[in-house]
């Protein structure tokens, strides 16, 4: 169905056609309009699910814990503080293996209070072991959701869909909400080999002693270089069920790209635009969009920027005292290749300054007018 | 022949509390209560230990080990998890130590009694942190020595009112046990078995190297506190209605409570005086209220 | 007893994917922790089990025993997992159990 | 792609005629996308909201600032704030007032097209908010799209019906009564 | 004077020195030490410092965060469940522009429960804006704690001190533990340009619009880039007058080395001995220690690593669906470079498993061996 | 001419409240008393916005903005901060919101009152999270409608007691206060500035788009909430000690002060019976208290 | 007023380190919030100053005026903030404050 | 470089008897490094704790896996632990244990040298713990000196002051006794 809907709801239908069944959830500004609607499908009887109102994320993150550990499918949703609040149960989460998905908006932190986009929230969340997913459009946040279940209940590890603070939660666009058949076909109901079952007691997470710890540890890196291919073979089935879809990354333009211009999210929506001006102009120049972060792609990456001229990426996050997370990592994916593109760093529109095209052009330029990188890192936009 | 309290074992031997371990003592008689089709949330606490080392466990029943904020939390989700796979019948117990239940997992079980959720709260109180060396808790008791209360500047505030704060909660039920009156805890076990929403169940559970007493001393300790009315037995109903369980009717003097423990041992005797009237004082507030519930 | 199994794996092929609990904690025989040992007197013995009603671990066992009419089982301490604090001995309300000294 | 702004209060429902208007938009099967100024809003603060459309995917996500039409939601709000500030020259500006077009003269100095509605007077009569608080946006919406043709008035209904959590007749009354006073304007 | 003292206590005695006013802890294994012995420091009147005993490590650093406004000199310390719980409020303290001081000792996370080393809590954190220093002995613990106040108190940003649980928070080992006396000299009493005072009212972290907290963001960026010569400079100075020097690095028998060995913490102290070994069979190898890990140390690191051969570095963390943290940022660093050498990255000693020199010679070797990274990663001593 | 309330303002207007803010009063009623010298620390709330964008600010005095949970712990470190460097003068207050309270800030605020830690914490309930758009908190009350409880699922849990709760921790001081008697409310801050230890104020603030009432009835629903005993204005001492500030002697009924009121309309007479008698009865048990307390 | 002041600075170079407040929301002119105005008819007032006790804002000052022998103060508002809410309307025991509609 | 390893009982001291002897080597000016084997620690578990010794900075952090010495602080774990596993050849076990060397067979036939000293009753006589739990650290420390002449009694001694909380001239005491007793034996 061709609906009109914001980001926010694309996340609350995104749980509501997967079936989930608990949902424990706080609110914060700008993820309240998911839990309004989530809670009043519940209290309407449109979705058949127990909503936990709980008293903080912390708490949020730990009655999902408890309700997946059971073998029933938990969804939650926050931004900003309340993800750094449920940082340690994030952590938890990944550790115990549990196929929880939780949608999260992007929001920069404070201090100062701030409710605009920027990626630091979700980034500081890359080393907890969920997977995350950035979404560019309310319909892939839509169906990220749907297919995140799928991965995540594969290799039981939890996953995240990301998108940026109003740009996407607070901006209405047309939206196809599938049929909940199809998606039943798409997503069977979660079975789990061990779960909290009175009837075949087991004790999860006991202490650990250094000699089997290091195995679980590397159990979770398998799981997670298994998603890998999940993702983009679960992305194909979508393609064939529902007509769209995804895989680690987007490629725009690319086939004969010199220059490629890496970003995320809304920003490399945007993209499409200049890259589009660009070519108009000449200029042999593609997007890459990287919408999994986690796992890495690393081998995609690689071969996608292979022979390529000059590579920048944009990030709308920091690292302080580094730099940008995805101008970091993809940095690190090329390293070991005998002979790789220059990579041109630029940090853009933290705590919500708007990226325009403009801005994206100005980024283009340097790069296409740069030898080499000049500078660790450009702070495109900041006033000085 | 018959014993006092059900003979089923759902605990195990061989996990790893101390020699004379309260909290031992206390699972062992929940559990014989509750049977095996009950689901445990353990935060960071003695008993995160105690179960044992992967891949091993003691507790013959499944545990969800978590983190030390969210025994309560974890309980809600369980409880949820259960019930929407239609399974309304398994009991959900959040275990947590005083540490876990006063302090850093109190925010957790306030939410989840304010929603009255479904499931039931057991606090072993040993008084202090003693999983990572016996640091103060706000559960540790005026007078106390611990490794950050030293003895040159012992715990100068009072034991937090856990009881009084959840019966401000309103929760269906909340009573006190001691491991010392086995008979007693399990029938309010039994109680509890009865009863939707969220029960908690608070046991004082001595504890030899944090409270620096010989390891045979802890049932007998258990008992002294009872009879010393510092840790009174009695129950709430809705918050509101008092019941004392096991009436002092010969109290012995607080000082024979204190004397074994070597964490009281710097206290004077007018510490020791303090003690006492604060002890009688509370157990006469309680006797009162046990009236007006009778009103 | 079948939970006292020793869970053995080589590596990540064959073990869980996760810390997950598969054998009881029976196999650990805390035993060699004890330093005293409880010692029963079975002739002072009244088969209250009162000392098995307060063993913290527990290891004291309900054992059938023939010991009079009314009197069926009596106590018996499981040494494999005694770890001699001394609870039974001080509860007993004979005193007819002695806690002695462990040797090697 | 066409640009639109909308001006408002805070509690006026500013943000629901533009999501009104962008599901009339998508009922024709355009391609619409449409967000709110986020900042702290409050009742009576002077608010935005920004609307693009279509016919292929928006892939755009930064803010309008050169928009093709301003809406005005509240006529205080001209003294408040500077509503036409990067419209394309020969735009247009949609004033809620009981004044006429003519009264807006430095707008049409330079260059911009003023068409004004009195959607206060139409939403009173429908009885749409209180008389000191008026909801305005359904009557707005109709307006708007008679004066600029971007939406025809079926889909204009089927929007204003679907958004209208309460008194969904008297908001499309508004709306259709809106649409003909407007087109009767631009018409004659 | 010289004491035998565990890591722990040596950062008791460090903020004991540093005249630390406020501390506001939360006991956890394997940091308990620390705190107790501040609490008796603090009764027995050795220390002027109100001790707050808060029911969290949340509130630990939130009360910290309090203290410290007020232009107090403020301490605290935990480790990984405990340093997880404070997400939230790290970005908060370095968003404040807050100089706290804070030990932490890295302990793996749950689940499964373990109380052994591993760096994964603090790595986690590396987005936080704080300042982290890695320590490899018990001496560097007691004057990194002195060098950080005064890093700190410069660039108004906070600072981590971390070292391994029990390979150094419980090994006893000689301390040198300074006079007082000189101890103020080197770190003179905080003065704050902005701070609570009453008499001098500010609201601070108030609500940014996107106009300015760009701006706001990169003045972070650059107190870190200010930092890296601060951390020299105060290390010289540190020398001066102590004797000992620290700086953003550490390196051992470099001079001619072909194949470099870079790693952190106690595996870097272990590493020494391996060294020495491989250097008496005549192999051209060294090791470089990085010791500061915020900011990262870049430029450092491409002046060291010009013209080596090959280059390994070992991590004992891993960012699941990724790798090493130490290994991704030294590639970022060097990757601009024209003409780099491979580098191998390798994880070990996760969960306390222990890494001995058997272990780093295995490392060696595979380097040594290998013409070019043959994986992404490799795990070194995993049961497979 | 004698005004009844302090003349001097220290904050200032051009704030962002909304038009009839119970929560804007509340603090200008606080601050006329505590005057200058004294420090906020405030979490997210309304307040977090209404004080202002930076680089402005309208409270007049100096404010640390803090994550939703910490404004206790802030609290109590810049206490021990401006101790430590010999200020015993300057007050610190805790300033929040009931989510931030009652909920997400609950354990915090327990444990330093605990610790008996020296502020004032000045919760204003306006009975939701109003800052990011009128989401149920625990102080929610029975009944009411929030976006999270919709019409057809209203909350049907009870407003939780904070009051009751930390009476349960023994505090010195802890009163409840209405926007709508400022004298009274002005009484008891200037009794609060006499007293050491943590001082708990508890202040009802309506809030006209969270309660969907008329913002011209902003005092007027503060004042109908006390006489109907919906919000009974008393005070505690030391945890155990009642006095009611505003003895109700004709009660108006509760439907008077729901009516106004949008959040409470889907209610039936029956619901609201329900809350009338909840009201009552607690009324009466507060009665009960003040009389046990002049025992 | 001096702490009306707008704040301006260009950039990194002249701007604080972190969200220090530097001046008062006075700076911002909430009267252009108001859509009804509250307007004194001070024939009927009794200047009891309820309006000025219970004002949010608070937006009504109090003026020097020498009205009668005891009164020397007048409420008046100030429309740079008033945001028109209307308990002072509401609140004025003669109702002597009429809320009239804001014109442009 | 030296490197010993202790068996102890959780709640018997074993890591301060190596911190003592730690404290007595660093007052001699050379260095050393001693630290738990840290597990779950429960009165009455089996503990290990290990000491490096050597007249250079030490910079390795791993474990020790074949030490010189191994001192075994309680009797009851021979039978318990393997507690010469990585001794390395021809090193010395140090019981704690009223036997005499000829009845650690087992041991002497790998080749170790076994030296005994009654620490317990050392410890009894100096009303150091109580009978059923005497502190044999201290009397422990003063025979390892003796046996293994790794330091001197003085610096035991001193070590032994520094770390003794209560009854420190009883743990001196017991540390001189056992010294005596174990050079004795040594010598003779
Ligand atoms: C967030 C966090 N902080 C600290 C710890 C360390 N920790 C583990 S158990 C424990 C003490 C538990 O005390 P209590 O709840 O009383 O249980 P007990 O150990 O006394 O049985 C602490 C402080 C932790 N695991 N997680
Ligand atoms: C950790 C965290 N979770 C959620 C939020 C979002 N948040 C900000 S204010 C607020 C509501 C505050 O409610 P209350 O304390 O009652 O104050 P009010 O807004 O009603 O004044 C929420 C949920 C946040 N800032 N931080
Ligand atoms: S420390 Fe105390 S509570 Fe913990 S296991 Fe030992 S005896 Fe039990
Ligand atoms: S000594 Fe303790 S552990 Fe052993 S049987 Fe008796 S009570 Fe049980
Ligand atoms: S307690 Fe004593 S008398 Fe009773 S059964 Fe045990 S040994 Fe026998
Ligand atoms: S939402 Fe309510 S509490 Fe918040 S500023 Fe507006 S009126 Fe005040
Ligand atoms: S209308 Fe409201 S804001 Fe204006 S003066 Fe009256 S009370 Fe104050
Ligand atoms: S409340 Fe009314 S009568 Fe009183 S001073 Fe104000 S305007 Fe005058
Ligand atoms: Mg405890
Ligand atoms: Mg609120």
């Amino acid at each position: 169905m061709r609906s009109v809907i914001m980001g926010n709801h694309a996340l609350s239908y995104g749980a509501k056609l997967s079936r989930a069944q608990v949902i424990a959830a706080y609110p914060i500004t700008p993820q309240t309009e998911v839990v309004e609607l989530l809670s009043q499908l519940c209290a309407n009887g449109d979705m058949k699910a127990k909503f936990i109102k709980v008293e903080s994320e912390h708490s949020a993150m730990a009655a999902s814990m408890g309700a997946s550990a059971t073998g029933a499918r938990a969804f939650t949703a926050t931004s900003s503080q309340g993800l750094a609040l449920m940082h340690e149960v994030l952590h938890w989460a990944a550790g115990a293996r549990l196929p929880i998905v939780m949608g999260n908006i992007n929001r920069a932190f404070g201090p100062p209070w701030s409710i605009w986009t920027e990626q630091n929230d979700s980034i500081a969340q890359r080393d907890t072991g969920w997977l995350q997913i950035y979404a560019s459009s309310n319909q892939e946040v839509l169906d990220s959701i749907i297919q995140s279940y799928k991965v995540a209940e594969k290799i039981s590890l939890p996953i995240m869909v990301i998108l940026d603070a109003f740009v996407l939660s607070h901006t209405y666009e047309v939206v196809d909400i599938p049929e909940q058949s199809i998606v039943d076909k798409y997503l069977p109901p979660l079975e789990m080999e061990y779960k909290l079952d009175w009837k075949n007691p087991h004790a999860f997470g006991g202490l650990t002693k250094p000699d089997w710890y290091y195995e679980l540890r590397y159990q979770i890196e398998e799981a997670q270089e298994q998603a890998k291919k999940l993702i983009v073979d679960t992305g194909k089935e979508f393609k064939e069920m529902f007509g769209r879809e995804y895989g680690l990354v987007e490629e725009y333009k690319m086939d004969d790209a010199e220059i490629v211009l890496i970003s995320s999210s809304t920003i490399a929506s945007t993209l499409h635009v200049v890259i589009d001006e660009l070519r108009e102009q000449g200029k042999k120049v593609g997007l890459l969009r990287i919408r999994v972060f986690r796992p890495f792609p690393s081998e995609e990456l690689r071969k996608i920027l292979k022979g390529r001229k000059k590579v920048a990426v944009i990030d709308r996050n920091i690292s302080f005292g580094h730099e940008g997370a995805f101008f970091t990592e993809t940095k690190a994916a090329l390293f070991n290749e005998k002979d790789h593109p220059p990579i041109f760093g630029f940090i853009a529109g933290l705590g919500g300054r708007d990226v325009t095209p403009d801005v994206l052009k100005d980024i283009f330029n340097i790069v296409e007018t740069t030898e080499w990188p000049e500078k660790d890192i450009y702070w495109i936009g900041v006033k000085l | 022949m018959k014993l006092s309290i059900p003979e089923r074992e759902i605990m195990s031997p061989g996990h790893l509390a101390c020699q004379g371990c309260g909290a031992a003592l206390a699972m062992r008689y929940v559990l014989k209560s509750l049977g095996k089709r009950v689901i445990y949330s353990v935060p960071a606490c003695c008993w995160s230990v105690i179960d044992g080392p992967f891949p091993y466990s003691s507790i013959g029943v499944p545990l969800f080990h978590t983190a030390f904020e969210t025994a309560a939390a974890v309980a809600s989700g369980i409880k949820a998890g259960l019930e929407i796979q239609n399974d309304e019948e398994t009991r959900v117990v959040a275990w947590a130590g005083d540490g876990g239940t006063f302090d850093i997992g109190l925010q957790a079980l306030s939410g989840a009694a304010e929603r009255n959720d479904d499931f039931i709260y057991v606090c072993y109180d040993n008084e202090a942190y003693m999983n990572t060396g016996i640091q103060r808790s706000s559960a540790t008791p005026w007078g106390a020595w611990t490794t950050t209360t030293p003895v040159k500047h012992f715990k100068k505030e009072r034991k937090k009112n856990i009881v009084e704060i959840l019966a401000a909660h309103r929760i269906p039920y909340i009573a006190t046990a001691s491991i010392a009156y086995p008979e007693d805890l399990i029938k309010k076990v039994e109680k509890i078995k009865t009863i939707k929403g969220t029960k908690f169940l608070h046991i004082i559970s001595p504890c030899p190297p944090g409270w620096k007493s010989p390891p045979e001393l802890s049932v007998k300790l258990a008992k002294l506190a009872v009879q010393s009315k510092i840790f009174p037995i009695f129950e709430i109903e809705n918050g509101i209605k008092y019941k004392i369980n096991i009436h002092v009717k010969k109290p012995v003097s607080v000082k024979e409570y204190l004397k074994p423990q070597g964490r009281f041992k710097h206290l004077t005797d007018q510490d020791i005086e303090h003690i006492q009237q604060d002890a009688d004082a509370y157990y006469e507030w309680l006797l009162k209220q046990e009236e007006l519930s009778n009103e | 007893m079948a939970d006292e199994k020793e869970i053995k794996w080589t590596g990540v092929k064959d073990m869980p994917p996760m810390a997950v609990s598969l054998g009881s904690m029976r196999v650990n025989k805390t035993g060699n922790w004890r330093n005293l040992r409880p010692v029963i007197d079975y002739e002072k013995c009244i088969y209250c089990f009162i000392c098995w009603k307060f063993c913290p671990e527990p290891s004291i066992d309900i054992e059938a025993a023939q010991i009079s009419e009314r009197v069926d089982k009596k106590p018996v301490i499981n040494l494999n997992y005694c770890k001699g604090c001394g609870i039974c001995a001080e509860e007993c309300p004979v005193k007819c159990i002695e806690m002695v000294k462990e040797e090697i | 792609m066409i640009e639109i702004r909308f001006h408002g209060r805070g509690g006026q429902g500013t943000v629901v005629a533009s999501k009104a208007l962008a599901e009339a938009i998508a009922l024709e099967d355009r391609y619409v996308q449409t967000f709110p100024e986020y900042g702290v809003e409050r009742r009576g603060a002077p608010v935005m909201a920004y609307t693009r459309i279509d016919n292929k995917p928006i892939y755009i996500r930064s803010k309008v600032y050169t928009p093709n039409y301003v809406i005005v939601m509240d006529p205080t709000l001209i003294g408040a704030v500077d509503v036409a500030v990067g419209l394309k020259s020969g735009g247009s500006i949609i004033i809620n007032t009981e004044k006429r077009p003519e009264d807006y003269k430095n707008f049409i100095d330079k260059g911009y097209k003023v068409y004004t509605i009195d959607a206060t007077s139409i939403a009173i009569k429908h009885r749409l908010g209180s008389k000191a608080s008026p909801i305005v946006n359904t009557a707005m919406l109709g307006a708007v799209a008679a004066y600029t043709g971007l939406v025809g008035l079926n889909a204009v209904v089927e929007g204003v019906r679907k958004l209208s959590p309460v008194k969904k007749d008297e908001n499309v009354m508004a709306a259709k009564e809106a649409y003909k006073i407007a087109e009767e304007v631009k018409n004659g």
